[in-house]
């Protein structure tokens, strides 16, 4: 089952939106066979499920939450697979035809598919959960479909109201499903199906009842939530006749079958759903007549029949609930056929509206045969097998009134909504077909292409077969299905054309003969319906709503979040402080913790007043940039000096590096913005220092609250385990190449990733560098000082031996591959800046991609190394060596990875800074200048 | 002997430290405030040095050497930049 | 000394926090690094301070400063300073757009 | 310790840091830039030197020979021209006053001729 689902859901879209570039047509190949690939990867269990067993496939994911992929076939998912497969074969044939050469295919097919897989998650399902992800999923794929045609505003419209609708009955579905799954003690169907008894007597029932049957009613747009679905027409047809007649919209009623033995049974229930689904007969069918655009007609008549299923579920009793199966089945073929019908219609005229194509028979006699069978399907007349479940949905309403003791009403009601059903099919056939010649078409309509016709004919045929056969061809399966919603014992029935003179026989009469007279006798009703129908309707509420339910939200968040950035980061930041403050006085801890406390010291305070002093200096001269670029040098110094005063001598190394990088790169930033800032104060200075007072108070506390505290670290297994485990003194670099490799792998793809986007914000860039120093001074002529650059060339190897050697030892003493790759990057800077970038990349390579390419390569196989050796990634091994001069030293395999760091940051460092030097070129292109100066 | 001295040296140079700082934030030019950074890193080595020998541990050595280094190049990218504004060309 | 040290980093937070909350992009980048600073000290705070006991493992040593938040730190320098260069480059790419060194796009006062 | 060694190291330690110290002093008091340019270039460095010596003799102790401290002083004195050299260069390109006034009271203007 899962393969199925995967097939269809995640499989499909995406190969048939790739096959869709080769040819439009192979979008629809590649959807009817992922569509038979999933039933086929379903088959055994469908016969399994004819068989009347029930399988179960349990995939565990989160079981602590109680949550696994749990799926489950029985009876009625069965049959719902029957449809959603079946039907969607067909509809993606006929789509294959009806979209004409402007609509992509490829997405169309892709949408298609995406629903498929999720309408079968939903009727495959076990956990109820699940269910509900997948529920939501037809939610989000119809609205794709609806709105497929995205330049239609009508088609946008219709889709956010459906998504609106449905969405938000999805939300009051999880809070039923969630109270039913407190209430069943689990979220699993069997159990829940099981524990209908204290279901129903659990005083939270009602609440629970009510959340999800409005999910439902929104799905099956049960009144007073129906009217998404007739501006869900705005679809392309084939998607109306797969959503809105055989599948999205049962989803509705498949829930109610599904929960029927949990939660049928109450006189909740049978007022509520019995209720709406009156109402809602009622409402589609009359509706249903007075519409002039054919989809529309059809709609309403499928709200109309929507009705008549909730109301058999509310009835409640099992005949009721077999009919409704029964129902479900018929709807979905003659609805899909008339739809398709429809399509076809719509397709040779170029219209859909009743007013202007009349009289069709003459020019495609074949789809008008196939129309009024199905059609007459609709309206139940005998011999198709819309009578069949409606003489039965006659017989189960006169049953109920006298259980319910509602008299003649409920009888009378549905006869009522049959008269009108008769009516609106037979103002399909006569108004389309016959009743004078088509009115101002723009082209002579014909029958459509051959294959067009077959799915139509296929499901005409069904209906006949049904009708006339229906023991043979749907009793098994009927049967099947029913006892999957009964979970007990089939009530007995027979599915015959004749019961005899039964009440339900009469009611079937009155119906027709009701129809046909009311649809000769209509002119009047239309012209008052017309005037009823100038006052508002509910969807034109329903817009506004949402309307200014956008505009709420608009105006929330430009609240929220306000236009200039440092306003949006002082919020943060006094969010982030008030959170901080609540934390602390909940604490309520002392300040001060056990720990005795370092003697103050001289040289602490110096270093404590010089930082204290360059940080404030940095902040008062801000404004003159290179001067707080200088003082920030000194900061930087200072923290490193701390750093090694509190024995992090690899932390005060790479500081150091890190410092002079980071100078450099600004001073590259500096040179193309303003050197000074306007001595204009914002108005807000006092306001942000009085923020920048708080959060500093609030970090000193914090941090000495933290430093006076004795704190239990899990370093002790580290410290033990450096020197066997990881074969390294240096237990800082132990744990960066060896413990958390893993993690440092993902640190320098970090890097090399913001390297590699610097790079690509590079391209195209225009910034024209200033050709004179702030005061208007021309730049020296000399670019590059012979002194500087001999000496800096001097330098270059003693640095690369330092940087060497740092690399080396890293595992044993402080460095490592990061701060070595700091000082080689740093080294190779140096001869830019001293001589110069021609003379440079004439002799290094030009291209620092390869270099983090390379580490990053290296590492990683580094890492995949110690799996060849069946260890668990970056298992790192090593092996004492004695090098003369450099003194007993170890090789580890950690050390290939700590290379691999090395390069990356060499490559990151250097791709940075001399593509943002090269920046200010005409098109930054650090290859072609170099050859050109060379 | 040698810890007294090394007291007093130890205090010298954090006076000097301080002294450097103070022409760094003075000014009054920029030329004055590199070479006060500068005078700043060299200073940090001396303190650095001291430091190795009263805690008799030679780990604060390669902290030297970095400095002895970046403080170089810190300063030539400022005077590049002084001089020619682009530093990289 | 604790409280030298809490002093100081309370201190570059403030610095950094004052510098971001400016309207041009150098001083934001400024007051990151400054803010990146404390965080960096922050965060090494976590293992205590002990002077004189580095995590090199040798035979007389028998404490060690804690060697984890020094790992994390040194990725975090690291990493800060890529996050440095790319905000830098942000703020060259909207000024190259915007014609100003505003941090918003209507130039600043 | 050889206590002679280690009169040796305290004169060659405070020697170093009365240099370092008066390279600063000088970075203060001198009067223009130029002249302040050499206390700390020269003065600071000589006296980082003596430190460098010192703690190299500290270190070699026995038969090991301390290596480091002939690194950092090899970059010490490789460096230290250069950049007065620069700075130097830079001063002249800015044209920076010879004979200082006083230094100006308020705002320091950075980069400019006074």
């Amino acid at each position: 089952m899962l393969l199925a689902i995967l097939l269809t859901l995640v499989v499909g879209p995406p190969l048939v939106a790739w096959l869709a570039r080769f040819g439009r047509l192979n979008a629809a190949w590649g959807a009817g066979a992922v569509t038979l690939a999933a039933a086929y990867a379903l088959w055994p269990a469908l016969q399994g499920a004819m068989a009347g067993e029930t399988q179960l496939q349990r995939i565990a994911w989160l079981s602590a939450q109680g949550l696994d992929l749990h799926f489950r076939l029985d009876g009625l998912g069965l049959l719902f697979v029957l449809l959603i497969l079946g039907i969607g074969l067909l509809v993606i044939l006929y789509a294959r035809y009806y979209l004409t050469s402007r609509d992509s295919m490829g997405r169309f097919y892709a949408y298609l598919l995406l629903f498929m897989g999720a309408m079968l998650g939903v009727v495959l399902s076990e956990n109820l959960i699940q269910l509900l992800i997948f529920w939501e999923l037809t939610s989000l794929a119809s609205f794709l479909l609806i709105s497929y045609w995205q330049g239609r505003s009508d088609a946008r419209n219709g889709a956010r109201m459906a998504l609106a609708i449905t969405g938000a009955g999805g939300l009051a579905l999880l809070g039923g499903f969630l109270l039913l799954g407190e209430m069943a003690g689990s979220y699993e169907l069997s159990v829940v199906l099981a524990s209908g008894e204290s279901i129903r007597a659990h005083p939270l029932y009602t609440p629970m009842l009510v959340l999800i049957l409005l999910g439902v009613f929104t799905k099956s747009a049960q009144f007073p939530f129906h009217f998404w679905l007739p501006n869900a027409m705005a679809a392309p047809t084939p998607v109306s006749a797969y959503l809105h007649s055989a599948t999205m919209v049962k989803a509705g009623v498949f829930l109610l079958a599904r929960l029927f033995p949990a939660l049928s049974g109450t006189p909740e229930w049978s007022w509520l759903v019995g209720g709406a689904g009156l109402v809602t007969l009622l409402v589609g069918a009359v509706v249903a007549l007075f519409q002039h655009d054919l989809k529309g007609l059809l709609a309403y008549s499928t709200i109309s029949h929507l009705g008549l299923i909730t109301l058999l579920f509310g009835i409640g009793t099992p005949l009721a609930a077999v009919a409704g199966v029964f129902h479900i089945i018929n709807h979905a073929t003659f609805k899909a056929s008339l739809f398709m019908a429809a399509g076809i219609i719509d397709h040779e005229c170029g219209s859909r509206d009743m007013r202007y194509i009349n009289g069709l028979w003459k020019y495609m006699p074949h789809t008008a045969i196939l129309a009024i069978i199905a059609s007459a399907a609709m309206a139940g007349v005998p011999l198709l097998n819309g009578f069949l479940s409606k003489e039965m949905f006659f017989a189960e309403a006169v049953g109920a009134a006298t259980q319910l003791r509602l008299g003649w009403l409920l009888p009378a009601a549905v006869t009522l909504a049959g008269i009108f059903a008769v009516a609106y099919s037979l103002r399909f056939i006569h108004d389309v077909f016959w009743n004078g010649e088509p009115i101002g078409l723009d082209r002579t309509p014909h029958e459509p292409p051959r294959w067009m016709k077959v799915p139509v004919e296929l499901l005409v045929i069904l209906c006949l077969a049904v009708g006339i056969f229906p023991s043979y061809v749907v009793e098994p399966l009927l049967r099947v299905a029913a006892s999957g919603v009964l979970q007990g014992p089939m009530p007995s029935f027979s599915l015959a054309l004749w019961h005899g003179l039964s009440p339900a026989m009469w009611m079937s009469v009155i119906a027709l003969v009701g129809g046909i007279s009311l649809y000769i006798a209509r002119a009047p009703l239309f012209e008052i319906y017309a005037r009823l129908a100038e006052r508002p309707g509910m969807y034109r509420r329903a817009h506004h709503l949402l309307e200014r339910l956008y505009l709420w939200a608009g105006a929330v968040t430009r609240l929220s979040t306000p236009e200039r950035l440092p306003h949006m980061a002082l919020w943060v930041l006094l969010f982030a402080m008030t959170l901080a403050l609540t934390g602390a006085l909940q604490a309520g801890a002392e300040l001060q913790g056990g720990r005795t406390l370092l003697p103050m010291d001289l040289l602490g305070v110096v270093t404590t007043l010089v930082l204290a002093l360059a940080a404030i200096a940095t902040v008062l001269l801000y404004r003159q940039r290179l001067v707080a670029l200088t003082l920030l040098g000194a900061v930087g110094l200072v923290v490193s000096l701390i750093f090694v005063r509190f024995s992090a001598p690899d932390l005060a190394l790479t500081q150091l590096s890190v410092e002079v990088v980071s100078i450099v790169l600004l001073l590259l930033a500096l040179y193309f913005l303003p050197q000074q800032e306007s001595r204009a104060t914002s108005p807000w200075v006092v306001r942000d220092l009085l923020i920048a007072l708080l959060a500093g108070i609030g970090m000193a506390l914090l941090t000495f609250a933290v430093l006076s505290r004795e704190g239990q670290s899990i370093s002790g297994f580290f410290l033990e385990q450096a020197l066997p485990g990881g074969g390294g003194a240096n237990v800082v670099n132990v744990i960066l190449v060896d413990f958390r490799g893993f993690d440092t792998l993902g640190e320098i793809t970090v890097l090399a990733l913001a390297a590699l986007g610097i790079y690509g914000m590079l391209d195209g860039i225009k910034l024209q560098g200033p050709e004179a120093d702030s005061d208007g001074r021309r730049w020296d002529p000399d670019l590059y000082p012979p002194v500087v650059a001999t000496l800096s060339r001097l330098l270059l190897p003693l640095a690369l031996l330092v940087s060497m050697f740092i690399l080396m030892r890293g595992h044993q003493l402080p460095g490592g591959g990061f701060i070595a790759g700091l000082i080689t990057a740093v080294a190779l800077v140096m001869q830019y800046l001293a001589n110069g970038v021609a003379w440079t990349q004439a002799r290094l390579p030009r291209n620092h991609h390869w270099l983090i390419t390379l580490g990053l390569s290296l590492a990683t196989a580094t890492g995949l190394g110690s799996l060849l050796f069946a260890h668990p990634f970056l298992t790192s091994t090593f092996q004492h060596l004695h090098w003369p001069l450099v003194g007993d030293f170890e090789l580890a395999s950690a050390m290939l990875f700590d290379l691999g760091v090395y390069l990356v940051v060499v490559g990151a460092t250097l791709l940075i800074l001399v593509n943002i030097g090269l920046m200010h070129r005409e098109s930054h292109t650090p290859l072609t200048d170099a050859e050109e100066e060379v | 002997m040698l810890s007294v001295a090394l007291t007093l040296a130890l205090a010298m140079v954090a006076l000097a430290l301080a002294l450097s700082l103070w022409r760094l934030m003075r000014g009054p030019s920029t030329p004055d405030r590199i070479l006060a950074l500068d005078t700043l890193y060299i200073n940090t080595i001396a303190l650095l040095v001291l430091f190795g020998i009263r805690q008799q541990s030679q780990i604060y050595f390669e902290a030297a050497l970095l400095i002895a280094l970046m403080g170089f190049i810190g300063t030539l990218a400022l005077c590049k930049y002084l001089l020619r504004g682009d530093i990289i060309e | 000394m604790e409280l030298l040290y809490a002093f100081s980093v309370g201190l570059l937070t403030a610095c950094g926090v004052y510098l971001t909350l400016r309207g041009r992009t150098f001083p934001v980048v400024l007051g990151l690094t400054l803010i990146s600073y404390a965080v960096n000290l922050f965060l090494f705070a976590m293992g205590g301070l002990l002077p004189g006991r580095a995590p090199i493992l040798s035979e007389v040593g028998t404490e060690y400063a804690d060697p984890l938040p020094q790992a994390l730190v040194l990725t975090a320098i690291v990493i800060g300073f890529a996050m440095t260069a790319f905000v830098t480059m942000l703020a060259l790419k909207a000024r190259a757009e915007d014609g100003h060194d505003g941090v918003d796009k209507e130039a600043p006062r | 310790m050889n206590p002679l060694i280690e009169a040796l190291l305290a004169l060659l330690v405070l020697l170093g840091a009365a240099f370092t110290l008066v390279g600063s002093v000088g970075l203060v008091r001198l009067p223009d830039f130029l002249s302040r340019l050499h206390a700390p270039t020269k003065s600071t460095t000589l006296g980082v030197g003596s430190l460098l010596i010192a703690s190299g003799v500290y270190f070699s102790q026995g038969d090991t020979l301390s290596l480091h401290e002939l690194l950092v002083t090899l970059f010490l004195f490789i460096t230290a021209p250069v950049s007065a050299h620069l700075l130097a260069r830079a001063a002249l390109h800015l044209g920076l006053p010879t004979r200082a006034a006083p230094p100006a009271v308020g705002e320091p203007r950075d980069g400019v001729r006074s």
